[in-house]
């Protein structure tokens, strides 16, 4: 089970206010996955661009990422530009 | 911006006529009129072109040796004017602080006075000049002083169908001096906040034999502050006279708030841009006394 | 989907890399023939208008457009009612942004700010066109807008959206309000932090929203045939982000939505979304021909999308030797009608150049009766950046400290973590800031009546998707392609990094802007990440290239390809009997139908590992204290680049994004009447700096390259307008001796601040 | 509305068009005549994009009406260059990377070749006022200015090699 950080907004708007949450998955691709079943929306947040996620410390665009058991997966805020 | 006609006569009868009929306009530069039209604060069913009309572009001298500036006559061509710009450096520098060059190649003195936006860059220092202008009109010809024609914010004393068609400038005494200030925002491309003409004339012992204090943007138009000039006849220019200058220009101020400054902000200024437009309006006529 | 590699075209250094050759879309732009969105014409076009609502806050109850369509020439008339429904929009996407540009676009019930769409016509001419919009009747019912922070966050505020519910409060929390969304910060322990200090500033800080300026009004054209397909041309930061947001708002398959790009006209922000586009597919929809629709200046400043207005309040800690103990920041925002909240942007970027070990931020953005906010360079870091910078400024002076050092002593190095935790890159934040002060304007002594001031400030930077494609013509003349609207010269960057990588000159590359139906996915030009993620993708497409003639050559030498080595633009022979031979592009190229067909690659990736940038600026000026005016009489713009692919365009990026931060600190404001009607919509009243206002703007370049881009690129567009709100605002509040707090800092400010003494 | 009939000269060659009383030139430089080089940034005289030259002297072309052109000289970005060849200010500015998204370009150029005409050798200051007319917001000016002045110079230097050695 990867452990996964929220930021506040998110955590406060699709997980009830939990800033930690615990998923199973070996890609981002699965753990994305099993965030929107916890979150719904979270999915579509991610995809948009608007979060960014990053594993034991590593932005990660791509999701096909490998997670580890005891990974932990940072989710990142991240803003577009003028 | 409905404008059903558009004449361009080559007399100022013909033109007279033409702006008898209700609603039409004279297009001088235009830089105000057509500002106007296209955001539809200003009705033209008809426009009337003054610019080709013979004898109303440029600067002629009078018989008493001062200046006959034609209505369509463009701020820049002032300043290209040596004799002109010499005699009446203040006149002159207003004119050429509307807008920017591209605007100056067209603005006239007379469309800046007819426009009447108190804030007029060239109406201050006209009134200090005690310039007076030549208006033609369906029952004629007629003289009156410059300062007559702005009665308030975009009216003006014409009666429907006159035009200003000269502006008239006496001939500079041989120690005096004028000068424009305003204050703006930006260095170019503005409108005054505050705007202050003065003339000054001096003695061979450098007192001040005469002097004249205007101001813009601070009234429903530009207004020449008599107790300013007062003040500062039989003085050297010394500080408690620019201080009562001051406090005269500052009792005359009854501005508005706007966008542009607060009241209590262009009463202040007032008096600091009078006594600054004073000082080099006395310097100018001190060097002119050397010259 | 890998990162180019990229190598050096030869080792001691870029041959064209580096140099300021002339643009190539250069001559159309200086003699007048380049077409921008206004300029473009299609057969058979018809001229848009649109009625805007002259009211801030009304219900609309009805609308009678019958005359309007009965006059002659009309031939379409739409209102909100043609747009699709509330249903439609919120299934198109759930974050709802899509509801909110389609609704900005044109109202549905409500006109929500001055100048809000509310009908639009098409006909034979624009006169026509004028006279149909006076013909349309609406029956509004007048509602008290909503003009002010403080308005809105009034407890008996009228609700914009009385629906809406606060995003990201904590659960249970969040009831019906105007604050759009709440974000937080924290790390360490703040009030102990502060308790540490030995000297705490506190200060509430505001600037007005402001407009990015751009010359060009929006302009498109759009055609939406019975077939379902459409075209629009138009003038955008990016022609792909114009074909997501109409193809989601009307429900249209990308396929068949065409954009074109124009030449865009400044944008700076404010054209990275849609505002007339979904309008003008209506109308050409219901006419059956194009559609042109262009704003006035005056649409531009009331209905398109200026930077947030702010209000912070700070509190920052110090102790004597410099170090920053703690920060408490609360930033609002606006959002204006819609939902735009930028309170994540501007708590990412307050504190960026420095590492502080206990923050405690929050950021909110409110709903307001005035057009719907957006991006401007770098969004809300300026605003919340002018108060931290502010406040080290004030905090050096009462500890006696070089306000450079004191940022010094703070600043965050490669490998502290950053905002979200994870470890900076190869920040250039110390570089930067010794290069500030190292510069002789540092220590230059300071003529009498002038003072000096500094600010520093830094800017995410963004990569993301880009796509390009490379291909060689049978002369051996190479052709880019790429999906990147150019707003500053980034086609020629794009040519140098081609010609760099191909290792020939850079005038054997051309490049064009593809529309969407030419090329791959490209994300828009914004985020500072133009030179930095298409130039990727462009060197992958030229090394695919390269990778492909040296095969090719490899076949006409009967050798492996890894005995061809690629040097100056040729195939070198590196064993058996052809060794030491080799063949130009041009040799290739011309016999490419013999060896495989034509000479073309892709480059498509997400460009990742992009790195901050960082601006220093110093200012000085005088200021005349009897009547307020602020005179600009040196700036200096120091910035990390990473490394100049054209420094001409570098430097043109630290001047501009420096004159219209010195515009927002001195005189750039919306001002509104009572009623809520904008008061200044237009460019005498909303003074933009001219060019008789300032000194040359000199440029200092540092060159500490990105490890992740071949070319050691970092994003430079957005950073420079970061630190000049606080540069000039310290510089004033030292000549006059009071900090002065609330923007912009115009004559009669600094006049009653002087007065006050 | 009966529309005039204009005849007037556009960068040398002969124009006529029909337009209606009210018209601004600017309307009918871009409209009818198709010369889209001057642009409209403002409409109000306040930028300086669509400056073009009436008898030889810059104005805005948006508060100029279409009928005020007849029987005068007007040019316009178009006809600044002669041929293919471009003119030195045009050079410069392609030279000093003295445009980014280039909007304000054809008025500036316009307006920088007006003030060459006036001034073959202003200084910087002389340069800045009388391009304050023309707004930019991508540049800080300060390229526009470098290049304007080396322009400048660069006309001296060819007038006075002409007078050393008459053609």
């Amino acid at each position: 089970m990867a452990r996964v950080i929220l930021p506040g907004a998110v955590a406060n708007e699709l997980f009830g206010g939990r800033e930690e949450v615990e998923v199973p998955g070996r890609t981002l691709f699965a753990v994305v996955h099993a965030l929107e079943v916890q979150g719904p929306g979270f999915e579509e947040r991610a995809e948009g661009g608007g979060l960014a996620m990053a594993v034991d410390g590593v932005l990660a665009e791509d999701w096909s990422t490998p997670v580890g058991p005891d990974s932990e997966v940072l989710v990142v805020s991240r803003v577009a530009g003028g | 911006m409905t404008t059903a006609q558009f004449h361009s006569p080559a007399s100022l009868a013909d033109a007279v006529a033409l702006l008898s009929d209700l609603g039409a306009r004279p297009l001088a530069g235009g830089t105000d009129l057509i500002v106007q039209m296209r955001a539809g604060r200003a009705a033209a069913p008809a426009i009337v072109d003054l610019k080709r009309i013979p004898g109303l572009s440029g600067v002629r001298r009078s018989a008493e040796g001062g200046f006959i500036i034609g209505a369509a006559t463009p701020c820049t061509a002032l300043k290209a004017d040596a004799a002109l710009a010499a005699a009446w450096p203040g006149v002159v520098e207003g004119a050429n602080l509307i807008g920017s060059v591209q605007v100056r190649n067209r603005a006239t003195l007379a469309g800046n006075l007819c426009n009447a936006s108190p804030a007029a860059d060239s109406v201050p220092a006209l009134i200090t000049a005690g310039a007076r202008c030549k208006v033609v009109g369906p029952a004629g010809e007629r003289e009156m002083a410059v300062a007559d024609i702005p009665v308030g914010p975009g009216r003006t004393s014409l009666a429907p169908g006159e035009v200003v068609s000269e502006i008239v400038l006496p001939a500079q005494s041989a120690s005096g001096a004028d000068a424009y200030l305003r204050l703006t925002p930006r260095t170019e491309m503005d409108i005054a906040i505050v705007g202050a003409g003065a003339w000054i004339e001096l003695a061979a012992d450098g007192s001040c034999t005469a002097a004249q204090v205007a101001l813009g943007a601070v009234a429903p138009t530009a207004r020449l502050v008599e107790a300013a000039g007062a003040a500062l006849v039989g003085t050297r220019l010394d500080e408690a006279a620019l201080a009562a200058l001051s406090a005269a220009c500052q009792a005359a101020a009854e501005p508005i708030d706007d966008k542009r400054g607060s009241a209590a902000y262009r009463i202040a200024m007032a008096g600091v841009l009078a006594r600054r437009a004073v000082l080099k309006a006395a310097e100018r006529a001190a060097a002119r006394k050397k010259a | 989907m890998n990162a180019p590699t990229g190598k050096l075209a030869n080792e001691d250094g870029y041959r064209v890399v580096g140099t300021r050759p002339v643009r190539l879309d250069g001559v159309d732009k200086v003699t007048g023939k380049a077409i921008y969105g206004g300029d473009f014409v299609a057969p058979g076009m018809l001229h848009g208008a649109i009625l805007r609502s002259p009211h801030a806050h009304a219900r609309i109850r009805s609308i009678d457009a019958s005359a309007a369509a009965a006059l002659p020439g009309v031939k379409a008339v739409v209102t909100g009612a043609d747009m699709p429904d509330d249903a439609a929009l919120k299934a198109a996407d759930r974050t709802g942004d899509t509801m909110a540009i389609a609704r900005h676009s044109m109202a549905l019930d409500k006109a929500l700010f001055d100048g809000h769409a509310v009908a639009a016509v098409a006909a034979t001419s624009p006169e026509v066109a004028q006279a149909a919009l006076a013909l349309i009747r609406v029956d509004y019912e007048v509602l008290r807008p909503v003009l002010s922070i403080e308005a809105a966050l009034a407890p008996d505020a009228p609700l914009l959206h009385p629906g809406h519910v606060t995003r990201g409060e904590r659960p249970g929390k969040a009831e019906p309000s105007n604050v759009v969304g709440v974000t937080t910060h924290a790390k360490g322990d703040a009030a102990a932090g502060m308790a540490q200090a030995d000297e705490v500033f506190e200060g509430t800080f505001s600037t007005p929203p402001i407009h990015q300026g751009y010359i060009e009004p929006h302009a498109c054209v759009a055609q939406w045939n019975a077939d379902g397909q459409a075209q629009i041309w138009a003038s955008s930061q990016g022609q792909f982000m114009i074909r997501d947001q109409v193809g989601k708002i009307l429900g249209v398959a990308l396929a068949n939505l065409r954009v074109v790009p124009l030449e865009i006209g400044g944008g700076f922000g404010g054209k990275t979304r849609v505002f007339l586009e979904p309008v003008a597919m209506l109308l050409s929809r219901k006419a059956g021909r194009p559609v042109r629709l262009a704003m006035t200046r005056g649409e531009v400043f009331r209905a398109s999308g200026p930077a947030p207005g702010s209000r912070t309040v700070i509190r920052m800690g110090a102790r004597r030797d410099g170090t920053i103990t703690a920060v408490e920041l609360d930033i609002v925002l606006t959002s204006g009608a819609f939902a735009h909240d930028e309170s994540g942007p501007a708590l990412l970027s307050a504190t960026m150049p420095y590492t502080i070990e206990n923050l405690a931020f929050t950021g909110r953005a409110v709903f307001m009766n005035m057009t719907t906010v957006h991006a401007y360079r770098a969004p809300a870091a300026p605003q919340a950046v002018f108060a931290v910078e502010s406040a080290i400024d004030e905090l050096a002076q009462r500890l006696g400290l070089d306000p450079l050092d004191m940022r010094i002593r703070n600043v965050a190095r490669p490998g502290d973590p950053g905002f979200s935790g994870l470890p900076l890159g190869e920040v250039g934040f110390l570089e930067a800031l010794e290069a500030a002060k190292a510069h002789p304007h540092w220590t230059a002594p300071l003529p009498k009546g002038q003072s000096r001031g500094v600010g520093a400030g830094a800017w995410g930077n963004y990569g993301g998707a880009s796509t390009a494609e490379v291909s060689v013509a049978d002369d051996g003349t190479v052709l880019v392609a790429e999906g990147n609207p150019d707003i500053g010269g980034s086609r020629a960057g794009m040519a140098m990094m081609a010609a760099e990588t191909l290792g020939i000159d850079y005038e054997q590359v051309r490049v064009i802007v593809a529309d969407t139906n030419s090329i791959g996915y490209s994300m828009q030009t914004g985020g500072s990440r133009t030179t930095f993620a298409t130039g990727m993708a462009v060197i992958q497409a030229c090394e695919k290239v390269i990778a492909d003639m040296r095969h090719r050559a490899a076949m006409v030498w009967g050798v492996e390809d890894a005995e061809v080595d690629w040097r100056d633009g040729a195939a070198w022979c590196g064993s058996g009997e052809n060794a030491g031979r080799s063949l130009t592009m041009k040799a290739i190229a011309r016999r490419a139908d013999q060896s495989g067909g034509p000479i073309a690659a892709t480059g498509a990736l997400m460009a990742q590992g992009y790195l901050p940038g960082v601006g220093v600026h110093i200012c000085d000026l005088s200021v005349d204290e009897e009547t307020g005016v602020t005179t600009i009489t040196r700036y200096t713009a120091v910035q990390d680049v990473g490394k100049a692919i054209h420094p001409d365009y570098v430097e043109g990026q630290m001047q501009g994004g420096a004159v219209q931060g010195i515009g927002w600190a001195l005189n750039e404001e919306y001002v509104w009447n009572a009623a809520g009607a904008m008061d200044n919509p237009g460019f005498l009243d909303y003074r933009m700096p001219v060019a008789s206002d300032l000194p040359m703007i000199e440029p200092v370049m540092v060159e500490k390259p990105s490890p992740v881009h071949p070319f050691g690129v970092k994003g430079v567009g957005e950073a420079p307008i970061v630190p000049p709100l606080a540069a000039v605002a310290n510089a004033v509040s030292r000549a006059i001796g009071k900090r002065m707090t609330h923007l912009p800092l115009s004559p009669v400010k600094v006049q009653a601040a002087a007065a006050e003494g | 509305m009966s529309r005039l009939h204009v005849t007037t000269t556009v960068n040398g060659d002969a124009q006529e068009f029909l337009c209606d009383p009210g018209a601004t030139l600017l309307d009918v430089l871009r409209g009818p005549l198709g010369l889209t080089g001057s642009k409209e940034g403002c409409g109000s005289g306040d930028c300086g994009a669509c400056t073009v030259t009436l008898d030889g002297a810059m104005v805005c072309s948006c508060l100029v009406l279409a009928a005020e052109a007849e029987g005068r000289r007007i040019t316009t970005i178009e006809g600044m260059a002669e041929g293919g060849e471009l003119h030195p200010l045009q050079q410069q500015f392609l030279k000093f990377g003295a445009l980014q998204c280039g909007f304000c370009t054809p008025g500036v150029l316009v307006a920088a070749k007006a003030l060459l005409d006036h001034n073959p050798d202003p200084t910087e200051s002389e340069a800045r006022y009388w391009l304050a007319g023309n707004l930019c917001r991508c540049t800080g000016y300060d390229k526009i200015i470098r290049a304007v002045m080396a322009a400048a110079a660069e006309l001296r230097q060819d007038q006075s090699s002409k007078e050393r050695s008459p053609a």
